[in-house]
């Protein structure tokens, strides 16, 4: 039984936090949400430069070296400073193609990517791939208004598609979530390179779990800024976490973030070890994360009262993270369903 | 079957005014479009253009105001009058007032209470013709929940007052012509013992009004400051540090019936067709037990709130005044809204990310991001639940600390 | 519009608080719950002598006038007080009968009924009729082992069938509710007198309002004794009662009994007027009850402690009675049906 | 891959530890024929004399108190033995033994804490064999969650003390050989500060013990009165006075972990099981989307709740102390058998009012009737809410009008 960071993963937590106080602060989110930038491209670069875009890649492959268990610890970090950087869909395709890829497909996209000059999208897409191309839409792809390369999932094939030719037409949405490029993607038999089968089925619970951890670092982002509200914060002479219906809010926010904390641990444990259980363990890191995040922001807007809800504070922009997060991989209703698939297969 | 029956039906003087409502309304509202945007944003010259000119012609017509004497300019009818005349005009495109709201919800019957007749008769048609608008300036930055704790400055000087302080959430600021406020007029006794309120002209010198951008990106509240805002005592309403009870018949006004009857936004119906068009797997989601009972659920509580605001609305018939336990409605409508809007989204799946103004998901968005507004606005539902305990169980305060000290000495 | 009690109503409940004060105290139904007496037949002989058991019914046909308003309050006062007898099956079945009976079925029925000699019970069955005599099974049959003639509604009839003929046996079965005697009814071609078609389809709405009523003073009663104990327990220095957890618990039961008390009325309203949306109003005045009465029961007993717990506190007996009472005319996910096909049928 | 890698695998050790287990468990089972009542009830001769019987056998075998020494009788092997073995024993048809629960789960590390040796060496092997059950002796009528406001006095008397009061709540105590007891030996000083723990001989003079019958129909807990009972000095544990801090350490034993990997009764399993059997019109229940998406929500929260407790086992096995955190197991698990035995209970029906001996629901019911005393036993839910609050994320106590105050003076 070993259930817990190592000493070595909780360094690598503690070296994150501070290097995204550094380079992830209010300035950098709020010139992405207020239209500025893009992006917030120097992170991207500060990041490649510390190797965290090759991490969870073998060395012998160009990467850092380190399992998914750090990719994932990666994407927490992220998620804690609302970080405006395409790394969960960059990680999953790189993560996927080391993992499932031929050498080809390797050499061609990993240096890239671990270089930080390729960034990437992937999503699901209503179409069809067939003769080496692909055509259809793609509505909603996280990160795809500034993406290079984009893995597409039809319903038979997951696919390699360079975005720079003349068969992608992009269009960015008005996302919910102000801090991330988000694309609708319409292809027109645009050249495509496919993945094993085996990669169609992976790709859903490594996302899944990769969010669960992006989820997670924003939970727990929200629940210290509200402790700090609240302890700081008086109302009829007392600070108002002393009253219990805001401490015991709080304690609702924190046992979801723990029951999600054990969930993402779970779900990264059955993805490393290709466990039997890895479709339900993924679905359950991800239902308990989007469900702690989605409550978090929304009660943690709440006991910031009236001020919480003006557009100069954060609060808001956690509560629309949660919910682009929460949707992005589909609904709380359609993997609540993989749950139970799963638990009435285990309990025949 | 007894006399004593209930009866949800008009009577037959209140369906002929209901008829006459509509017949009204139908013929008013030829002139106006019809289309009006999810939520009235009135920094839009034409959203506040027609707010003001629909305001105008219901005084004209005798519906601004329906219960207020005629003497100031209202309808000299009766509070179920008013009832049947909301009810027909939400069910109508009628163009958006709520700019007028505080005006006519909150400062019409302060005044009412505590102005002088000639005040009154100068002040109150214009307020309800759509003229004036009102706003009401009670909370500040260090208190939230915590009213008397005001810390805005009225020092007396001669016959005037003179304000300095800032006030913060006031409602539709940026367009007041004159406001309630709530001064700390004596910082040696008590919080609640030295409080005063006055009507002050938005317009005078040394008032400052900044707006406050919501998160959903419209500007409703604003930050207030005043600066040497000199007030004749002819203004002050009420007696001198006697404005906590003033504050609160204000309060009462604004959270009696709060949200009973006048929700707008999403209903079961929107739910219901929603539903219908959107798939879970290979069903509609209207055929999933998880969306049935939610439907349910929901109408249980939503239909349980419109049925207790005719328990109420039967109390005022009766010249009784209804408790504060029909303040229930704003406490529950504000979270179920967030509720039903997060639910709805959710359901619509990855899609429902695109929430730009062309997009589906726009109008449910704009409820969801709203939500939380209605869920602090006009007291936070942690505050209405302490007033029901409290008012209307008759369960202990919690131990107060800083009841018998004199405000300076509370900092 | 007239929505609430009218000043006799109210005094009619002021009496009925009064009668069941002095009549149903604790000691009345604790000698049913420690199994002494079957059921509170001295409780019921003084409805009788205040003309309880006719109210509803018209003077012509021997009741006592009224509503079925009045009827409802009765029910009220007498769920208020945990009351052991059988009056909602009883009153349900004279009010059938008054409406939709025939003259013989009125004057054979409704003298005894009024009188207090004849008590009833009425149920769904797993049966047929035909030939005058029915043929199944009522598994639960709410007052049914100290019933003389019951109401059974299978399908497709609601028949009237005397209960003392050797083609009925009654089975007492150990119910959730220590308060009331519920029996299981099999017959063997009894035999059974049929009521008109329309009452089939108005007996279901009739028993959700009146036992509505039922739970409501229920609930009424649970609210009352926790506030007392709220009040007078002290913890840490303070009455419980000035805790946020504690007054914030109070006020969502309080809540759901504004809410069940709206519906309730509205349910009454709809089955004396005949509203097209009787039914929804029925299901809405069941839902909202069960739902009131089953939580504070629940919220209630919790914040009485483990003083809550024991056998020799009421808090269990209000918990199994909401109980018996969520389930007998058919669960919460049933009735919750029926309202949605009720709302579709208004939204199409 | 890292070699720091999660491991949910038993180690070969471990696995090995387990299969060992798990061979002498089917062996020492073929004496029982497996039977069980949904819950143990020790008035029951039958029901205690399997408990003492299976108890007895774990403790020669070593599989009592795995993870104590083995000079006291205990099984002298590691935490994570003992949580390898208690898996097991839940999975197989073992007696109850609920009635050793706070002997073993309480007074053994309370009494190892602070006892001498010589009482080690005499009370702790009896206690571990079965022989002797103990009982945990702090609740009292006037204080529920407030056990620094206890009033059974102690009052020195030579090398004795005299006890004189009442306990209540207290577990198991008809059955008790012994009993740990919190008292009141200084009333002078504040409530925290004048406490004394000591052990007693439940048998002793002046000890009364009177069930208390529950709602579901057992007795589990007592009254406890105590009139002139003479305890020496010898079976003080800790300072005099310093009672508080014994208390406490106590408590944190019950709680820690507490409802983790423990809970017995109704699982997700039970529950497919169930609503596969039940229809909902014509369809199975488990087809049913409200059915399908609570089963869901239960798993998250159950599973959640017993990875949780891996993450403290992983603690434990690296020789650090899980915190308070860790707690919210028991929080949890009371309140979710609560929903989801009265969820079962709705979806059955009518027919579920019938819960006899023989009826199907007699199990559920049972289930459901008992939840109640989870969520207050040990900590009711909203105390639990605050230790967490408090303890975990430091927010502020309430404010405490009591602290300073003699605790004499406070009534």
């Amino acid at each position: 039984m070993n259930f817990e960071l190592s000493p070595e993963q909780e360094m690598l937590r503690e070296m994150l936090q501070r290097f995204m106080t550094e380079k992830c602060g209010r300035d950098v989110v709020r010139a992405i949400v207020d239209g500025q930038d893009e992006w917030a491209a120097e992170l991207w670069n500060a990041m490649q430069q510390l190797g965290l875009l090759g991490i969870g890649i073998d060395e012998i492959l160009g990467g850092t070296g380190g399992c998914l268990m750090e990719v994932c610890l990666v994407a927490e970090a992220l998620g804690h400073g609302l970080a405006p950087v395409p790394f969960v869909p960059t990680a999953l395709v790189s993560q996927i193609i080391a993992r499932f890829g031929n050498e080809h497909q390797r050499e061609r996209l990993l240096p890239g990517i671990i270089a930080g000059g390729v960034r990437t999208t992937i999503a699901a897409i209503d179409g069809q791939f067939a003769d080496g191309t692909i055509s259809g839409t793609a509505p909603i792809a996280l990160d795809g208004a500034i993406a290079d390369i984009a893995l597409l999932a039809t319903n038979t094939h997951l696919v390699i598609v360079p975005l720079d030719g003349p068969h992608v037409t992009r269009t960015p949405i008005g996302s919910v979530d102000r801090t991330r490029s988000i694309a609708r993607l319409s292809l027109a038999a645009a050249p495509a390179d496919a993945l094993p089968d085996a990669a169609l089925d992976w790709w859903q619970d490594a996302a899944a779990v990769l969010s669960g951890f992006e989820q997670l670092g924003g939970t727990e982002r929200v629940i210290a800024m509200t402790r700090t509200h609240v302890l700081e914060r008086r109302s009829f002479g007392r600070a108002i976490g002393s009253y219990q219906a805001v401490k015991h809010r709080l304690v609702d926010m924190h046992i979801k973030a723990l029951i999600a904390r054990a969930h993402a641990y779970h779900g990264a444990w059955a993805l490393m070890t290709d466990a039997p259980e890895r479709r339900l363990a993924a679905a359950g890191a991800r239902v308990a994360a989007s469900e702690a995040y989605r409550f978090s922001a929304r009660e943690g807007l709440q006991l910031h009262g009236a001020m919480g809800t003006s557009w100069e504070h954060d609060a808001h922009l956690h509560l629309r993270r949660a919910e682009m997060l929460g949707l992005v991989w589909g609904g709380s209703r359609i993997w609540k369903e993989r749950v139970v698939v799963q638990l009435e297969q285990a309990h025949v | 079957m007894s006399e004593a029956m209930m009866d949800f039906n008009d009577s037959p003087e209140q369906a002929n005014y209901r008829m006459q409502c509509r017949s009204w309304l139908a013929e008013a509202l030829t002139d106006f479009d019809g289309r009006r945007p999810h939520f009235p944003d009135f920094d839009v010259p034409e959203v506040m253009a027609a707010a003001r000119a629909w305001q105008s012609r219901k005084a004209a017509a005798g519906y601004a105001a329906i219960s207020s004497p005629r003497g100031y300019g209202g309808g000299g009818g009766s509070r179920i009058e008013q009832e049947i005349f909301d009810q027909e005009e939400r069910a109508s495109p009628a163009p958006f007032t709520d700019v007028f709201d505080i005006g006519l919800g909150m400062a019409l019957p302060t005044m009412a209470a505590f102005a002088t007749p000639e005040q009154k008769s100068a002040l109150l048609p214009p307020l309800i013709a759509g003229r004036d608008i009102w706003c009401q300036l009670f909370s500040e930055p260090s208190c939230g929940s915590d009213l008397a704790a005001v810390r805005t400055r009225a020092i007396r000087d001669g016959t005037d007052w003179i304000l300095d302080g800032q006030k913060i959430w006031t409602s539709y600021a940026q367009h007041a012509d004159y406001g309630l406020i709530l001064t700390r007029s004596n910082p040696d006794v008590p919080k609640h013992k030295g409080l005063t309120c006055f009507f002050i002209d938005m317009r005078a010198p040394g008032v400052e009004v900044r707006p406050i951008v919501q998160m959903a990106g419209i500007a409703e509240y604003n930050e207030v400051f005043f600066t040497g805002v000199r007030v004749p005592d002819a203004q002050r309403l009420g007696e001198v540090d006697g404005g906590w009870s003033v504050a609160l018949s204000t309060l009462m006004h604004e959270r009696t019936l709060g949200g009973a009857g006048k929700v707008r936004g999403l209903t079961i119906a929107d739910i219901i067709e929603g539903a219908r068009k959107l798939q879970i797997g290979d069903v509609p989601a209207l055929a999933d037990g998880a969306v049935r009972e939610r439907i349910a659920d929901w109408w249980i509580d939503m239909e349980g709130i419109r049925l207790n605001y005719y328990r109420a609305l039967t109390l005022l018939t009766r010249g009784e005044t209804p408790g504060p336990e029909f303040s229930a409605g704003k406490l529950m409508s504000g979270r179920q809204v967030q509720e039903m809007a997060a639910f709805m989204l959710d359901l619509s799946g990855p899609s429902a990310i695109d929430i730009g103004d062309d997009s589906d998901s726009a109008g449910l968005a704009m409820e969801w991001l709203m939500a939380a507004r209605r869920r602090l606005a006009g007291g936070a539902d942690e505050i209405m639940k302490n007033i029901l305990a409290e008012r209307v169980l008759g369960l202990p305060v919690e131990p107060r600390l800083d009841k018998d000290i004199p405000f300076r000495d509370l900092f």
